[in-house]
């Protein structure tokens, strides 16, 4: 094949980091090519090089990186040798890039008009033709009321408009090559849809070539012709992604799908995870990249690197290949048996309303919530950002006090509204694990202090008796002794939340919050903390509050499911039914927004508009001015709908009749 | 002005022995002179009380810079310490020097014209001595003597002044050394705000603008009645200190220094292009050491620390040599009544041990007080090292408050054990003896060491109501060897008045006070 | 939301291999170690002053030879009361190697205590401390110590604690602002959600974890302090005479430069900037450090 | 925006009155006895008590306080002592505006020269130029104002007479007025130059390490542009607080350097009217400087409030 006929080629690229003088090598070799029109995908851990990789190949390398061997070619020319104009001429026209982050991508001081136009202009366009271009272009990537956009400034935009702006002033040039890196991540799994739904429908236009880079196998398996596996700089696994995921010949693309929580997989299953970690950066690999983290390894592994293997048009960089499947668990398959749940709710939510007095205006971040919490149950709460997630979980904490007229009750009993007023004993009952491991833990304590502290606090003990619960709690977390001296710097983020999980239950709690304590971690770090929590549940009879976006993960852990929009419950239910349905329409939309690795299609329900301020809540239903199933009389618009109980065990606020939406649903 | 000199007999001016007035440096230029011109004057930010150069109310070099430019007085108190006539012509005493009678130059006028007569100079001292004015002058008179009501008009051309006790050195008091005794129109009625009204005086100049933070200008009084000035016009700006005036005199913004010390003038006395005028003064140091209590009320002690200092090396160290050395008395050589043959207190330190021993003391601890200006603290440094010798610690402590809290003991004010306080030039020791050293229930109202000795008293009226120069010099001999063994005060020096003009200006007479004449003064070709 | 934060792998670093790489850090700074070694050099002077001098800085030798220029015997010439000016620049080091190290920590102490307070209560207690403190920094440093000093006196003690106080402020501010963002975290939340009580949660969890502005603070304050003192001691509201202190040194001294003079007020120039450059080159290298 | 102003407004005030009350603390404190400052050392006793009746000096301290502030408020803050019966509001003003000029020739001086010179610095990050600019504007801006100022005057007025050492009461032309007023504002030039080039340093940094720096310069747009369009303009924003507070500082801060240059400027008016407990000139005067201080900062704060789109117009979302 000559290099001409391909969109864009790696060849060998090798790059480094000089991080205190020492060159440490971050891309140990990468060679990939992607042919015209095709949507290649790169995915791996953090911190496997993918961005690396990407801003190589625009060549815009911070000043201690250096591409210390091999070659980068778009279409033919060697971006490594280009002259500053050719290169820059190169990205006017040939390469453009999206990142994370779209709102650090935009200039906060100009306007969105002119920043698009500036796409237009370095193309040699005038200026008022390269301001009919940003009109055309911002039509494109479909965003409403264009005309005013132009005039407006990215703070004044949402995350899913700023990316929009920042594709279109990608596409500006009709590049011939797209970079994405990680375009989605940070934004709402709704937003999330409609920007790769727009991704897609643009690249079947234009037929640019797009490197698509995520580490979210399921964006990837829906955005992709064909994927590449990257780990610790190298590629060790690429193919057509039908083939990757249904049949991966590399332990480690193996590894990482069987940490992901399937659909239909419950926590009564155990999810796997692999072991060890990513090495560090620079660190000497002679052999198989994969080799220490390995269940497969053996003398060859060690002594001899693998090649990238052919299997036809999949290629894979492991001696055992063919064994691949077979990687061994490294959790135990047993199925652990469910918890038992008791009947009595361990906590209740009574007409909790929570409202933020801003200036000038009332935030209404909780309206009317009423919530029951069983015995060794795990309620999962789902919605959009700003739905109100983490308010609830702070009000059930005390952290902040509800307002006046509902309240909490603790095994029947109500309790003061803030933590400072209640007693030790309902302090240690209700705990929370935080989302950021690494502002949880106080970086200046020993984890044993940090663990100890919270055992005299919360249970009130001291002296030996503490030092064997502290012991004892360790090995609940699956720590080892060895850790204890350790401070949070010194772990990884898997392990620094296993100690904010020792620390939630250092007082034998009722109840631990958990607000999305996976979505900082790696997949199979989270595989890892999700099967503790899981343990932790069987073990002491806990009752979790589940919070996180993953509606995989959610539908994992939880028994049950609670969806809030505005501050608002719309639908509560077993999970198993809100899964399967008939949901709630706002239900129905999250649930379609979600990519999934197991590539079922489902029909993409699209939400209209953006959320609607909780400062201003709609009149009606709340939810209508996006409700794709709004019913044609009007009703929505003008009474709200109150929560009912529509099935046994199963409650919605909907004016639609449960037997209507089970209809519309099996028809879509 | 009138030739007419000595008026009376007991005129104490004695222009013969101590005259050293003039100039030294590169100046004395025969250069033939250039009328007009701006003459730019480098002068101290007045104080306080100077600010608006209300003659009442000015104490300090800085007012009288002012108020000498645009008044005048009965009399001058020249360089030489000798009476010169200005506005009055000449001056008698009855024989007891009780009642004094002032005869004015009928051709004296002010600037608006109208003639100084007898009524303007008895509203202006009336107002000097009423204690409800807040005069500055007030300890002057009552040193002089005088007074409410003792000023009275004898005729339009003639003043009297009538003193409570003999005072033989009267016309000092209403000469230029009392620099508040400017005579203004008696229309004139309220001074505090002279510079800023612009009042009117006699003097050879007037003032234009006035900024008591900046300067003032001055232009010719078109009516002068002496001789007309040469310069066109005189600025006069106001510095913080001597050497912010030495940078601008040198960096050529201004043409003359009104005063500068040997300390920080060092450029300009070696200097080719400065003119530097030096007068022979009666400018000291005071070191107060209290007699009353404390460490040095054993007078061997307070001789001890007197014995211990040598003063040659500090004449040398601190103005070069540009000072007499002083007697441990107000009398400075300069003045004609001062006994020379009264030995010279030197340094002996073997006589001061000894004296120390004899008192018993061994080890004293105290602070030296004094505030920030000119060589004082480096003098306090000097004394300092001095006294270690004897064992005297002194803890030297600059204050801003010196004057409130430990220069005179008070009600609210601890005072001192020791402590160094400036003086001024006069023409006669008179205010030194009174005030400095008299007891202070007998008019010591700055006897910041509490002396009180009835025999001093004694001797001190009798050297002011004596009003001849021999007698007076009798009694200086007895008051010196008196201080001397007493050593209420240590003098170590009087040091020398220094101005500086650039050698292109002649002609400027200046006065250890402050004054600074530019009436016979111009600019060189 | 979620953004994936890479999981460092057990790092190898302990506790000591933490501030063993602050160290190495700074010791590759080459600010830091030509800061440091201007630093040494003083305290050096300081600590060993009377091995070094050569005449006492205080008194020796007066007149003796005055406003000598440099020679073999003063080798940075004699002032106008001949004393050696070596020796006085020399035992100048002591004096301001005293004051402002005191003052800073006075400011430190005080403005910790305060930054921590305010930062973590926030609400009315910051508010009514914000606003005095805002007031307080409305005037610069130099002049409201300079009415603090007319009004109660001057005096090294005075001095020191009014540069301490007045510096306070200004730390509180910065140690404020840390604090503000370490309250956020959830660590702190965690502490009070086992019911931990204000002063712990300030002293035991925030306080270690603000060390890092602490000591740049006290390093960049302490640069300031020796400016400021030298400052007043110009203006004549530092040192008592005849005390061997750099900025009194030059006030005194400043007039005869033009007459030619110019080592008795330029040496003591010197090592008051080179001084102050020293820490601030310290500062600047701790803070780069700490950034990183 | 409206709303922001108006805040900054409120809170600017209540610190201001919290400063009058420290100020007239600190003054009421004031050892001795004003009567004897005023006549100084050798006036009689009687006299001094007469002056101190007059001044009216008794009363609660908070009667005293208030009557001051009743004052203040109409811009009138009594008379002065040691002017007796002078306005201290005529002094105030005429020194304030010599100050202004100061400051203003100042900055006109190191804006522009800090600003390039930080942006360079920045461009140039890690390399000779950067670490020139950086040390030289450290090493000047921690070297006390009265050392850089005694050597220039040393040099320029005393050696070479190029620059009046001091500021004469009257000029003969403006030039004159500029030519006197060089050296001071050099010797503030050395001090501020550090700051402010710190700041724009810092502030490029920041912008060129920036996403939409990023953005722009993969769009393909020349550095040129990306800098000016893009870099320069944020880079700027942080930059402009800096200027305003120093001028602030300026105002009345340097009082060191009016003092050294004889320059009558607000800082030396405060300072002699303290030493010479001239209190009503004092409390003047630090209001003065403190409520000039107060309005640039908030001047500044309104100005980069209102260059930055994202508090003029308000966050439309959080
Ligand atoms: N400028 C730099 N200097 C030194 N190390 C760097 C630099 N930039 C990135 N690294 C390191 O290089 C490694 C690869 O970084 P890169 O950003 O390419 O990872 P990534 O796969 O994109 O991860 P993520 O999913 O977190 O974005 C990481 O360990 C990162 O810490
Ligand atoms: N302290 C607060 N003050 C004012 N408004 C607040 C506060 N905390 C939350 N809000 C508002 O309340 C609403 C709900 O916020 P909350 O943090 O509970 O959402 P969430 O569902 O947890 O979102 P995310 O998924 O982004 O974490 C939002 O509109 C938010 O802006
Ligand atoms: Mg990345
Ligand atoms: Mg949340």
């Amino acid at each position: 094949m000559s290099a001409t006929d391909h969109a864009l080629e790696l060849d060998d690229l090798r790059l480094a980091y000089r991080v205190r003088g020492v060159d440490r090598e971050v891309l140990r070799g990468v060679s990939l090519r992607v042919a015209p029109g095709e949507a290649y995908g790169l995915v791996g851990e953090s911190g496997c090089g993918k961005s690396t990789a990407a801003y190589a190949i625009m060549r815009y390398l911070p000043g201690n990186g250096r591409i210390t061997g091999g070659h980068v070619r778009i279409a033919g020319r060697d971006v490594t040798t280009l002259s500053g104009e050719e290169l820059r001429a190169l990205r006017a026209r040939t390469v453009s890039m999206v990142y994370q982050d779209p709102g650090q991508a935009l200039n906060p001081t100009i306007r969105v008009g002119p920043q698009v136009a500036e796409a237009f202009t370095v193309l040699g366009a005038s200026r008022s033709e390269a301001n009919d271009r940003a009109l055309q272009m911002l039509r494109k990537v479909q965003i409403a009321d264009p005309a005013r956009v132009l005039h407006r400034y990215p703070h004044q935009l949402s995350g899913g408009m700023q990316q929009r702006v920042v594709i279109a002033m990608a596409l500006a040039s009709d590049p011939t090559l797209l970079i994405l890196d990680e375009p989605t991540t940070g934004l709402d799994a709704t937003v999330e849809a409609e920007v790769l739904d727009l991704v897609r429908t643009l690249r079947s236009e234009y037929g640019t070539t797009v490197l698509f880079i995520s580490h979210n196998l399921g964006v990837i398996r829906k955005m992709c012709d064909r994927v590449g596996v990257l780990y610790a700089g190298k590629l060790v696994e690429e193919g057509p992604a039908e083939r990757v995921f249904h049949d991966p010949r590399h332990p480690y693309t193996v590894g990482l799908l069987r940490c992901i929580p399937r659909r239909g997989a419950k926590k009564t299953a155990r999810l796997d995870t692999i072991r060890g970690f990513l090495p560090l950066l620079g660190a000497d690999l002679p052999t198989c990249v994969f080799v220490d983290r390995c269940g497969l390894a053996d003398e060859r592994c060690r002594t001899v690197e693998p090649p990238m293997i052919d299997l036809g048009d999949h290629a894979t960089r492991c001696h055992h290949h063919e064994r691949a499947q077979e990687l061994p668990r490294e959790e135990a398959a047993a199925t652990p048996p469910a918890a038992a749940t008791g009947d009595q709710p361990v906590l209740r939510l009574r007409n909790v309303s929570k409202t933020f007095r801003l200036a000038g205006h009332d935030v209404h971040a909780l309206v009317d919530v009423s919530l029951d919490l069983r015995p060794g149950e795990t309620v999962g709460l789902v919605g959009e950002s700003g739905s109100g997630k983490t308010t609830l979980a702070r009000a059930i904490l005390g952290i902040h006090a509800p307002d006046d007229g509902g309240g909490i009750e603790l095994d029947g009993a109500p309790i003061g509204a803030t933590f400072a007023e209640r007693s030790r004993a309902q302090v240690s009952a209700i705990q929370i694990v935080f989302q950021n491991p690494d502002s949880a833990l106080n970086r200046r304590h020993a984890v044993r202090r940090i663990i100890g502290r919270a055992l005299k606090k919360l249970a009130g003990l001291d002296g030996a008796e503490a030092e064997r619960r502290i012991l004892a709690l360790t090995e609940a977390v699956r720590l080892t002794p060895r850790h204890l001296d350790m401070r949070p710097s010194q772990l990884s983020g898997g392990l620094k939340q296993r100690v904010a999980i020792a620390r939630a239950f250092a007082g034998d709690p009722r109840v631990v919050v958990c607000d999305e304590p996976t979505s900082a971690l790696d997949v199979s770090v989270q595989a890892a903390i999700l099967n503790l929590l899981a343990d932790l549940q069987r073990d002491r009879g806990v009752s979790y509050v589940f919070i996180s976006h993953d509606l995989g993960v959610v539908r994992y852990l939880s028994d049950r499911i609670a969806v809030l929009y505005l501050g608002r419950l719309m639908e509560v239910g077993d999970a198993e039914s809100v899964f399967s349905g008939p949901h709630h329409p706002y239900t129905e939309a999250l649930l379609s927004a979600v990519p999934s690795i197991d590539g079922e299609l489902t029909t993409r329900i699209r939400l209209e508009g953006e959320i609607p301020s909780a400062t201003d809540p709609p009149a009606g239903c709340v939810f209508h001015t996006r409700c794709p199933r709004r019913l044609a009389s009007g009703i929505c618009e003008t009474a709200e709908p109150p929560l009912v109980e529509v099935a046994p065990g199963r409650q919605m606020r909907c004016h639609i009749p449960l037997e209507e939406l089970r209809a519309l649903q099996g028809e879509g | 002005g009138s030739d007419s000199n000595d008026g009376g007999p007991g005129s104490t001016a004695a222009g013969e022995a101590q005259t050293n007035a003039g100039t030294i440096g590169a100046g004395t230029t025969e250069a033939p002179v250039k009328a007009g011109g701006t003459l730019r004057i480098a002068g101290i930010k007045p104080s306080t009380a100077s600010a608006n150069a209300d003659p009442v109310a000015i104490n300090d070099g800085g007012g009288i810079g002012i108020t000498s430019q645009v008044g005048q007085f009965l009399c001058v108190s020249a360089g030489d310490l000798s009476l010169k006539p200005s506005l009055a012509s000449e001056w008698t005493s009855n024989a007891d020097a009780t009642e004094w009678t002032f005869t004015l130059n009928p051709a004296a006028k002010f600037s608006d014209g109208s003639p100084v007569t007898a009524a303007d100079v008895v509203a202006t001292i009336e107002r000097l001595v009423n204690p409800d004015n807040a005069s500055n002058a007030l300890s002057a008179f009552n040193t002089g003597n005088l007074g409410p009501g003792g000023t009275t008009a004898v005729d339009a051309g003639t003043v009297k002044f009538t003193l409570s006790a003999p005072m033989g050195s009267f016309p000092y008091i209403v000469s230029s050394d009392n620099y508040n005794a400017i005579i203004l129109p008696a229309s004139v009625t309220d001074t505090t705000q002279f510079g800023p009204d612009k009042i009117v005086a006699s003097g050879p100049w007037m003032i234009e603008t006035f900024d008591p933070v900046i300067g003032v200008t001055f232009i010719p009084n078109p009516n002068y009645w002496g001789t007309p000035v040469s310069f066109e016009k005189q600025i006069l700006s106001f510095f913080p200190d001597t050497a912010s005036e030495v940078q601008a005199f040198q960096g050529g913004q201004v043409d003359a220094i009104v005063t500068f010390s040997v300390q920080q003038g060092q450029a300009l006395l070696s200097d080719p292009n400065t003119t530097v005028i030096e007068l022979k003064a009666a400018t000291h140091r005071q070191v107060h050491l209290r007699c009353d209590k404390g460490p040095f009320a054993d007078k061997r002690v307070r001789q001890a620390l007197a014995m211990s200092l040598d003063r040659a090396a500090i004449i040398q160290g601190l103005f070069q040599g540009r000072a007499s050395i002083g007697n441990d008395s107000p009398f400075a050589p300069v003045f004609p009544t001062t006994d020379p043959s009264v030995p010279q207190r030197e340094i002996d330190l073997d006589a001061a041990k000894a004296l120390m021993a004899e008192a018993g003391v061994t080890e004293i601890t105290t602070e030296i007080h004094t505030w920030q200006n000119e060589e004082m603290p480096d003098y306090a440094a000097l004394i300092k090292t001095a006294a270690e010798q004897l064992g005297v610690t002194l803890d030297i402590q600059v204050r801003d408050d010196y004057y409130e809290k430990y220069w005179l003991p008070g009600d609210a004010a601890p005072g001192s054990d020791i402590g160094i306080t400036d003086y001024g030039h006069r023409g006669v020791p008179n205010v030194y003896l009174n005030a400095a050293l008299k007891s202070p229930d007998k008019g010591g109202v700055w006897n910041a060491s509490q002396f009180a000795n009835a025999t001093y008293d004694g001797l001190v009226d009798e050297y002011a109501g004596n009003p001849d120069i021999q007698g007076q010099k009798a009694t200086a001999k007895k008051i010196q060897e008196l201080l001397l063994d007493e050593t209420p005060i240590i003098f170590s020096y009087f040091y020398n008045y220094l101005s500086a003009t650039t050698t292109k200006v002649t002609g400027i007479e200046t006065t250890a006070m402050g004054h600074f004449y530019t009436e016979g003064g111009s600019f060189t070709e | 939301m979620s953004a994936l934060v890479a999981p460092q792998a057990p790092a190898i670093d302990s506790k000591k291999t933490v501030r063993r790489e602050l160290l190495h850090e700074l010791l590759r700074s080459k600010a830091f170690l030509i800061g440091s070694a201007i630093v040494l050099t003083w305290v050096v002077c300081a600590i060993f002053r009377d091995f070094i001098v050569t005449f006492d800085p205080t008194d020796d030798n007066p007149f003796q030879q005055h406003r000598q220029p440099l020679t073999d015997q003063f080798l940075l010439g004699t002032d106008r009361l001949g004393r050696d000016v070596f020796s006085r620049v020399v035992g100048g080091a002591r004096v301001i190697l005293l004051i402002a190290p005191a003052a800073t920590i006075i400011g430190t102490v005080l403005g910790v205590l305060l930054g921590l307070v305010m930062g973590y209560y926030r609400g009315v207690v910051d508010d009514v401390l914000g606003r005095l403190i805002e007031a307080l920094l409305a005037l610069p440093v130099i002049l409201v110590a300079l009415l603090a000093l007319v009004s109660i006196g001057t005096g090294t003690l005075i001095v020191t604690f009014v540069i301490g106080l007045l510096f306070a402020p200004v730390i509180a501010r910065t140690i404020r602002a840390a604090v503000l963002v370490e309250r956020d975290l959830d660590y702190v939340r965690a502490a009070q959600l086992r019911g931990e009580r204000g002063p712990y949660v300030m002293l035991v969890e925030i306080l270690p974890n603000v060390v890092g502005p602490i000591i740049v603070e006290f390093t960049v304050r302490l640069g300031y302090a020796i400016f400021t003192l030298a400052g007043l001691s110009f203006l004549g509201f530092g040192s008592q005479p005849p005390s061997p202190d750099w900025g009194l040194m030059i006030a005194e001294e400043r007039a005869v430069i033009s007459a030619g003079i110019w080592w008795p007020s330029i040496f003591p120039a010197i090592a008051i900037a080179s001084l102050v450059i020293g820490v601030i080159l310290i500062a600047d290298a701790i803070q780069a450090a700490f950034d990183r | 925006m409206g709303r922001y102003v108006l805040r900054r407004f409120g809170l600017a005030a209540i610190t201001l009155v919290l400063l009058s009350m420290i100020v007239f603390l600190i003054s009421s404190v004031l050892p001795g006895s004003v009567g004897r400052a005023i006549l100084g050392p050798f006036a009689d006793p009687q006299s001094v008590a007469l002056v101190n009746e007059q001044l009216g000096l008794g009363g609660p301290l908070w009667e005293r306080y208030f009557d001051w502030v009743g004052g203040a408020i109409t811009l009138d803050f009594g008379d002065s002592y040691q002017y007796r019966g002078a306005p201290v509001t005529d002094f105030l003003w005429d020194a304030l505006w010599r100050s202004a000029k100061l400051a203003l020739l100042t900055l006109l001086l190191v804006v522009p020269l800090a600003v390039a010179g930080g942006a360079m610095a920045a461009l140039r990050q890690g390399r000779t130029t950067d670490r020139v600019i950086s040390l030289a504007g450290l090493t000047l801006a921690v070297t006390p104002e009265f050392v850089t100022g005694v050597v220039l005057i040393a040099v320029f007025a005393v050696g070479l007479g190029w620059f009046p050492a001091s500021v004469p009461a009257t000029f003969s032309s403006p030039f004159d007025e500029l030519r006197a007023m060089v050296l001071p504002a050099v010797s503030l030039v050395a001090v501020l130059f550090g700051y402010i080039a710190r700041m724009a340093r810092a502030g490029t940094l920041e912008a060129l390490a920036a996403d939409y720096t990023r953005t722009a310069t993969l769009k393909g747009l020349a550095w040129g542009s990306v800098l000016r369009r893009h870099v320069l303009r944020n880079a700027l924003l942080p930059t402009i607080a800096v200027v305003a507070t120093q001028a602030g500082y300026l105002l009345g801060g340097l009082l060191v350097t009016e003092t050294l240059f004889n320059y009558p400027g607000i800082g030396r008016l405060v300072y002699t009217a303290a030493k010479g407990r001239d209190i009503p000139m004092m409390m003047g005067g630090v209001i003065t400087v403190g409520a000039v201080f107060m309005l640039l900062t908030l001047l500044a704060d309104v100005l980069s409030a209102w260059l930055n789109p994202r508090i003029r117009l308000g966050t439309a979302r959080d």
